[in-house]
């Protein structure tokens, strides 16, 4: 690792920031955020946010103006206006002022539950999902694993045996269900313009549903610090024509494949423009691997929950994390049925691992021999 | 390790890394470091030059009373107010600048906005805090001191030594960089193996006893030891958001202290509490970090609260609406906000079910902060409002807390809260919460105290145009950041790619010098005041037409607080005897004054802590052994010894307070119209009277 | 302030009415805020323990660490010094000298001590079989717990031997007595951690 | 104002004795209870699924004869204000353990 005091950031930059400097904000224009969504779910989001918005302002206003307002009027030097030094109590005044912030929050209680059951981001998008936003859905879900690694998202297509660094593609009009894991310290992954975030933690996997509904590119960033490079963890998303995903697909199994030595050297702290140097690619489009072993993702799981502890050279993310000796387990966490982790299974006692959630105590391991394929 | 100082070495010394890289970004790292020392050598040369040890140590440092100890807390923060409002303003320069880059790197940035996290709650917040507390508590229920009163002086001792390791870090080693939160894994050893998560984990558990020893003093004091006839719903409101605060402190600092000490484990020992592997598990920490955080956040606010309810009622010349309500208010926001800590990791995983619950919770806290804020909407209504600088942070206060508070019920939303958590959106929230909540409170409070503590007022032009640029440059600075926050910009990012956001960042940057003028402004305040005291002195120790008892006392007031323990009839009682037009009575008789001795307990904890945190920060065991042994002994030592009360004879309390009476019986009292004049000399015609 | 009212609730604290009344109870009151503020902390390592009970990585798990004979030893050391320490506490509310007073103080710390020796070669044992605190987030919490505890006896052992050095010097003066009194609540309070500890650590680790 | 201590002493004999048996009392439930803590665990009488919930309440019921008989808690008007700390201690306590393994245990399940 190089000295932290040292910019990484610059010395790539400095001409890509001189070039995005001349071009206009209206290249930005297009891009989603969560003001301007791609998808039902934030657009849902931003609907909560207006209606929330008026319903506090019931309780707000009066203050934004009153209190100005009273301010003026009882100045000392008006002495039209009246005094009552005495005056400390007033039933209704009382009952308005416990009263309608009452009802304001029960409102907001109930608005927020049903909201947030909604759009629980563990909640796959199924057809009775679909039909509550008012969406078509036109082919089965994606599957994508996310993992988190020091400046750059890794996205694991396991249907499509491809992996992406740098950019996340998704067909318009078909659920996206993504699993993440991080194999470094803990982050955030975020797509505004698609469904907002949910953490990533070594160890463990969590989950984010979205769909967009219409073609169009947002970004995809990590928002919860880690390291220098953070900044720049962040990378376009787009949601492309079905056939367009085909054919992006398809074009994607000439790459070079993501084994583990590959995985390990993309998996040493570095922004996406390390990476492609260290992997020597031109320009500045995203990294695309194929995927040998599907089970990648699970065994990046299951590095944190093999019962021994990891050596700091083994470890992505340490300053000391050494990419030519570092190696995954030979083991892989299960799902059972539904994707959801079985509440028992045949966890060998060499593995017994886990803890309330320090490591997936659902989760079972196995070895990678015994695994059924897919 | 052979090396004497552990794992210290010449490298660590940042004072000449600007010579050896020569770069924007060393420079303002010397800087800093400098201007840590230079001005550590300023301080000690002046008092030298002055030959102002010997007073220091007398009068100041070895002082057990509350008013003193009040005082340095008040230094405390104003110092690190100064470090952590200079780290604003150059994250803010460096920000306008991050357009794909800045002028610091990455690391740096990440140093300041963790330093000024941490420098901000937990030693500028929390010493101002408690220093009102400590100033005006025991004054506004008629004691004459605290229960614990050397307790008092440790917990500030404790809470400098926190204070001191953060400056430290400024000439040696680097400070930890993943925020004030200091979420592990990041700060766990392997992947950052120190010194800087070691100076935040041992400056925060040091510090964190010395606020929870705080709380319990203000507690027990606040419990037992009112003037006779004080009943609870007799209490300033100031007393009540005290006592929630300190009762806050007491039971939410205890997750703090667990979660450093875990995190210490985890680094110092191997222990796997929040590791990645062998069953560590991180998610602990967050919760239990918040479980402190959150209530933290409302220690913070309360004690701001009770100032808005005695500036209020005292500004417009009126009994303060709806006291109960308030009373209840204040309550249920302490237990409430017990509740509600998993609103800052909504998007960790957990089931909407839990979600909803806690959002839910959150929001409920609106309701006691809305009756707070129509309460003194309610208390200047149909009031006599005089335009003194409070009241110009108390206009402020109304129209930009109310828009935090909005923005902090939006957050608590959990299916808002995933698309804004971690943004700027978070960032504008909680300044817009702590500044204008919590720091304009502060500000008025100096404002209205000061003249009772050092005996004149403070200038009132200066005041008011310092908090007018307050005001603007806070609206500047931190209202754009709402919009680049729901434009998806994280918070702790160092540079951005959006061209979109410059022009925000551009007022926010101008906004931040404005802020810097208003700094500037404070301190001429100060420069203004102390060079025209006498005009401004108010000896008689009632400027403002005061109600409670704080004001029947000179200015500032004798080190015994009353000459004789007042006997409380009703709420704002020094009020009540000016409507009844008998305020200032001669005592029958006077009695011996028996008061704590000084003690050096405070001084001793001060370095044993600081060499105890420093030494474990960098490994140096024979100076952590000899830290902890040497304060143990100490203080077993100061039991064995006997330590007799000072007496102060009943002749030298009758001489001061028959001074004082004799004083008032030859001024005039002056009406409010004048209160800003120079004939003001403390001495109050009460407006009330008039009316009634 | 003085409400004139017999301050006989808290034992040892004979000290009638007035001034040294009050203060003593100032100070009582306060010991017990502290008590409270450290039941939370107990409480929240309890509460981590409780979520790491599983997190044993392959490691040594609560039957490898739970020694029943050992545990019941110390509770019953534990129960005898907080025993001893009320007899104390009697024999100086009813001034029975200030010997007594020390015989039955000296009483509890050595029940006290045994406690923490056997503790100590409880710890011994988990190390000999690998149970470090650095194996498993289960046993850095164990460690953490039970070593908070050891700790807290610890220093009400130290406390202890700075009680008797002032009881010497000062004999049993009204100020010694409330601190004796606040010796007490500790003592006891620290008997209700291990009750927390033996049934929910051990006891239930083994259930 | 000194007390006079001298003339408050013998004349409370009775209550020494009561005290004592209290504090006699409290030792004679604790070493009980104790005892059958073990008991739950070791015996073999008590079907497993029993035995946390068992534990739970014994250790509950000691812990409130500790407050009582040892650390002085009743309802007494002098004493109310150290109950009234102890529960709210408790509530507290409660809402932040409870919270804990609530949000923990079912974040276990969902990751
Ligand atoms: C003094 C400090 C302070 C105060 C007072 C508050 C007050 C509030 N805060 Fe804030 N908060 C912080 C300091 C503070 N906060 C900090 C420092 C953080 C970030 C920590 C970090 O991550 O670094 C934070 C973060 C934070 C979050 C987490 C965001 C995230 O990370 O995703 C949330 C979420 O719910 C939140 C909510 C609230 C709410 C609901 C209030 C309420 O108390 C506000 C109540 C006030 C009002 C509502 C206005 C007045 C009311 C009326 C005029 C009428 C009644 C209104 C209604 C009926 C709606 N805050
Ligand atoms: C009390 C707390 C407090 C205060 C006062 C401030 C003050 C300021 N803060 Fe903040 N800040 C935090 C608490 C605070 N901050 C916290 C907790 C974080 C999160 C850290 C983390 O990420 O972990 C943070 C983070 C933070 C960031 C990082 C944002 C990010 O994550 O991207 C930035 C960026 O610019 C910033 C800026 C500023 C600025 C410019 C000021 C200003 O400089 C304020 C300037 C104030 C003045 C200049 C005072 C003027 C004085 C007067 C008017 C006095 C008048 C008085 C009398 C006359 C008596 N802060
Ligand atoms: Cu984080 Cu499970
Ligand atoms: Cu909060």
């Amino acid at each position: 690792m190089q000295s932290p005091r040292r910019s990484r950031l610059r010395a790539c930059r400095a001409p890509l920031g001189a070039l995005l400097a001349i071009v206009p904000a209206a290249a930005w224009a297009d891009i989603a955020n969560f003001l301007d969504p791609l998808g039902p779910i934030a657009r849902f989001q931003r609907l909560e946010l207006i209606w929330a918005s008026v319903l506090i302002l019931i309780a707000v206003l009066p203050v934004l103006v009153g209190a100005p307002w009273i301010l003026w009027r009882y100045r000392r030097s008006n002495r039209d206006a009246g005094y009552a030094p005495g005056w400390s109590f007033n039933t209704r005044l009382e009952i308005a002022m416990w009263g309608v912030p009452v009802l304001i929050v029960i409102a907001l209680g109930i608005w927020l539950t049903q909201a947030t059951v909604r759009i629980d981001p563990y909640r796959e998008i199924d057809l009775e999902m679909a039909e509550g936003f008012d969406i078509r859905l036109e082919g089965p879900p994606v599957a994508i694993d996310t993992v988190g690694l020091d400046w750059k998202w890794l996205h694991i297509y396991p249907d499509e045996g491809i992996a992406t660094v740098g950019e996340l593609v998704v067909p318009v009009d078909r659920p996206v269900t993504m699993r993440l894991t991080t194999d470094t310290v803990m982050q955030s992954f975020m797509a505004p313009g698609l469904a907002g975030q949910i953490y990533a933690m070594p160890g463990m996997v969590t989950r984010l549903n979205f769909i967009a509904d219409r073609v169009g590119e947002t970004f995809a960033e990590n928002t919860q610090y880690n390291g220098p490079g953070f900044a720049e963890q962040r990378s376009p998303v787009r949601a492309v024509p079905r056939d367009e995903y085909i054919l992006w697909t398809a074009a994607a199994t000439g790459a070079p494949p993501l084994d583990e030595r590959a995985y390990a050297r993309l998996a040493a702290s570095g922004t996406l423009d390390e990476a492609r140097e260290a992997f020597g690619q031109e320009g500045d489009g995203p990294l695309v691997f194929t995927l040998p072993d599907r089970r990648l993702f699970l065994r990046i799981v299951a590095r944190y929950v093999t019962g021994e502890a990891i050596a700091p050279e083994n470890q992505p993310g340490s300053p000391v994390y050494d990419p030519e000796t570092a190696s995954l387990p030979d083991i892989a966490v299960v799902f059972g049925e539904n994707g959801r982790p079985p509440s028992t299974g045949p966890a060998s006692d060499a593995f017994a691992q886990g803890g309330i959630c320090g490591a997936p105590a659902a989760l079972t391991i196995a070895n990678l021999g015994e695994l059924p394929d897919g | 390790m052979d090396n004497i100082f552990g794992r210290l070495t010449w490298a660590d010394v940042t004072l000449f890394e600007v010579f050896k890289d020569p770069s924007i970004d060393t420079a303002v790292a010397s800087a800093a470091a400098w201007i840590a020392v230079l001005g550590a050598v300023a301080v000690v040369a002046l008092l030298t030059f002055t030959r102002r040890w010997g007073w220091l140590w007398r009068e100041w440092l070895t002082s057990v009373d509350h008013k003193k100890i009040g005082i340095m807390y008040m230094v405390l923060g104003f110092v690190m107010f100064a470090r952590g409002i200079f780290e604003g303003v150059v994250m803010r320069t460096h920000q306008a600048t991050a357009l794909d880059g800045g002028i610091l790197t990455p690391h740096h940035w990440a140093e300041l906005f963790s330093t000024h996290g941490t420098v901000m709650i937990f030693f500028v917040a929390m010493p101002f805090i408690t220093g009102f507390m400590n100033y005006l508590i025991p004054l506004q229920i008629g004691a004459r001191d605290m229960a614990f009163p050397m307790l008092n002086q440790i917990s500030l001792g404790l809470t400098a030594a926190g204070a001191a390791l953060v400056m430290i870090s400024l000439v040696l080693g680097v400070f930890e960089t993943g925020g004030w939160t200091a979420y592990p894994p990041f700060t766990g050893a392997a992947f950052d193996p120190g010194p800087g998560p070691d100076y935040w984990v041992w400056a925060i558990v040091i510090s964190g006893f010395g606020s929870m020893f705080s709380g319990m003093n203000f507690a027990v004091t606040i419990y037992k030891m009112r003037a006779p006839g004080m009943k609870y719903l007799h209490m300033p409101v100031f007393c009540w958001t005290a006592l929630c605060t300190s009762i806050l402190l007491t039971f939410a600092l205890p997750p703090l202290t667990v979660a450093g000490l875990m995190q210490g484990l985890d680094r110092l020992a191997g222990f796997h509490f929040f590791t990645n592997d062998l069953g560590g598990n991180m998610m602990n920490y967050a919760n239990l970090f918040w479980m402190f955080g959150h209530p933290e956040v409302y220690i913070l606010i309360l004690p701001a609260y009770g100032i808005y309810s005695e500036l209020t009622s005292t500004f417009a010349a009126k009994q303060l609406y709806g006291y109960t309500s308030l009373v209840w208010a204040t309550m249920s926001i302490a237990v409430i906000s017990f509740c509600v800590w998993l609103h800052h990791f909504f998007t960790m995983g957990q089931s909407p079910t839990i979600n909803a619950a806690f959002g839910i919770a959150t929001a409920i806290i609106a309701v006691p902060t809305g009756v707070k804020v129509y309460v003194w909407m309610a208390t200047l209504w149909r009031g006599r409002i005089r335009f003194t600088t409070p009241i110009v942070y108390m206009a402020g206060f109304f129209i930009l807390f109310t828009i935090g508070g909005f923005s902090g019920i939006i957050l608590a939303n959990p299916a808002i809260n995933y698309q804004v958590h971690n943004t700027q959106f978070i960032v504008a929230h909680f300044h817009n919460v702590l500044l204008p909540g919590m720091l304009f409170a502060i500000f008025a409070g100096i404002h209205i105290w000061f003249p009772k503590a050092f005996g004149f007022r403070l200038h009132e032009t200066w005041g008011k145009v310092t908090a007018a640029l307050w005001i603007a440059g806070f609206s500047m600075t931190f209202l754009p950041l709402y919009v680049v926050g729901l434009m998806g910009y994280p918070r702790r990012s160092s540079a951005y790619d959006n061209p979109e956001f410059v022009p925000y960042m551009i007022v926010t940057l101008l906004g931040a010098f404005v802020l810097l003028t208003a700094f500037a402004g404070l301190v001429g305040t100060f420069v203004v005041s102390i060079r025209n005291r006498r005009d401004l002195a108010v000896p008689l120790g009632d400027p403002w037409d005061g109600r409670t008892l704080e004001w029947a006392t000179p200015a500032p007031p004798p080190h015994w607080n009353f000459p004789v323990i007042p006997q409380v009839r009703a709420r704002d009682a020094f009020a009540l005897e000016k409507v009844e037009g008998r305020p200032y009575v001669v005592p029958e008789e006077y009695r011996d004054i028996h008061l704590p001795p000084s003690t050096m307990a405070g001084v001793m904890c001060f370095l044993a802590t600081t060499g105890l945190g420093f030494a474990l920060t960098w490994w140096i065991w024979w100076l952590a052994a000899l830290s902890a042994v040497s304060v143990l002994i100490w203080l077993i030592g100061h039991s064995l010894r006997d330590h007799p009360h000072v007496v102060i004879p009943a002749k030298e309390v009758h001489r001061s307070n028959q001074a004082w009476i004799e004083a008032i019986d030859l001024a005039t009292p002056v009406d409010r119209d004048h209160e800003t004049k120079r004939m003001n000399r403390g001495f109050a015609a009460t407006d009330m009277a008039e009316a009634t | 302030m003085s409400n004139a009212k017999p301050m006989n609730a808290h034992p040892g604290m004979n000290l009638g009415y007035g001034e040294g009344a009050h203060d003593a109870e100032v100070k009582v009151f306060g010991f017990w805020v502290f008590l409270m503020s450290d039941l939370v902390t107990f409480g929240l390592v309890f509460a981590i323990f409780g979520t790491m009970v599983e997190a044993t990585a392959g490691g040594p798990g609560p039957r490898e660490v739970t020694n029943l004979h050992s545990v019941a030893i110390q509770t019953a050391l534990l129960l005898g010094s907080s025993f001893a320490f009320s007899w104390a506490s009697l024999s100086m509310k009813y001034h029975e000298g200030r010997w007594r007073t020390l015989f039955y103080l000296s009483f509890a710390a050595t029940s006290a001590l045994g406690f923490l020796i056997i503790e100590f070669l409880d710890f011994r044992h988990w190390i000999e079989i690998g149970a470090v605190p650095q194996r498993s987030g289960y046993l850095s919490a164990l460690w953490a717990l039970v070593g908070l505890h050891g700790l807290h006896v610890a220093a009400g052992l130290l406390w202890v031997g700075a009680m008797t050095a002032q009881i010497l010097i000062f004999g049993l003066t009204d100020d010694i007595k409330s601190r004796v009194t606040r010796l007490g609540l500790y003592w006891h309070f620290l008997d209700i951690v291990w009750v927390g500890i033996f049934s929910m650590v051990f006891l239930a680790g083994i259930a | 104002m000194k007390p006079n201590i001298k003339t408050m002493v013998r004349s409370v004999t009775g209550e020494e004795s009561e005290e004592r048996s209290f504090y006699s009392l409290g030792l004679v439930l604790s070493i009980l209870l104790t005892v059958a803590s073990f008991a739950t665990v070791i015996s073999g009488l008590v079907p497993r699924d029993w035995m946390i919930p068992g534990l739970i309440v014994l250790a509950i019921v000691q812990i409130v004869v500790h407050l009582r008989i040892f650390l002085h808690i009743d309802l007494s008007r002098q004493k109310r204000e150290d109950l009234l700390m102890l529960l709210f201690t408790v509530l507290l306590l409660g809402i932040m353990a409870f919270g804990t393994l609530w949000i923990m245990s079912n974040l276990a399940v969902r990751m």
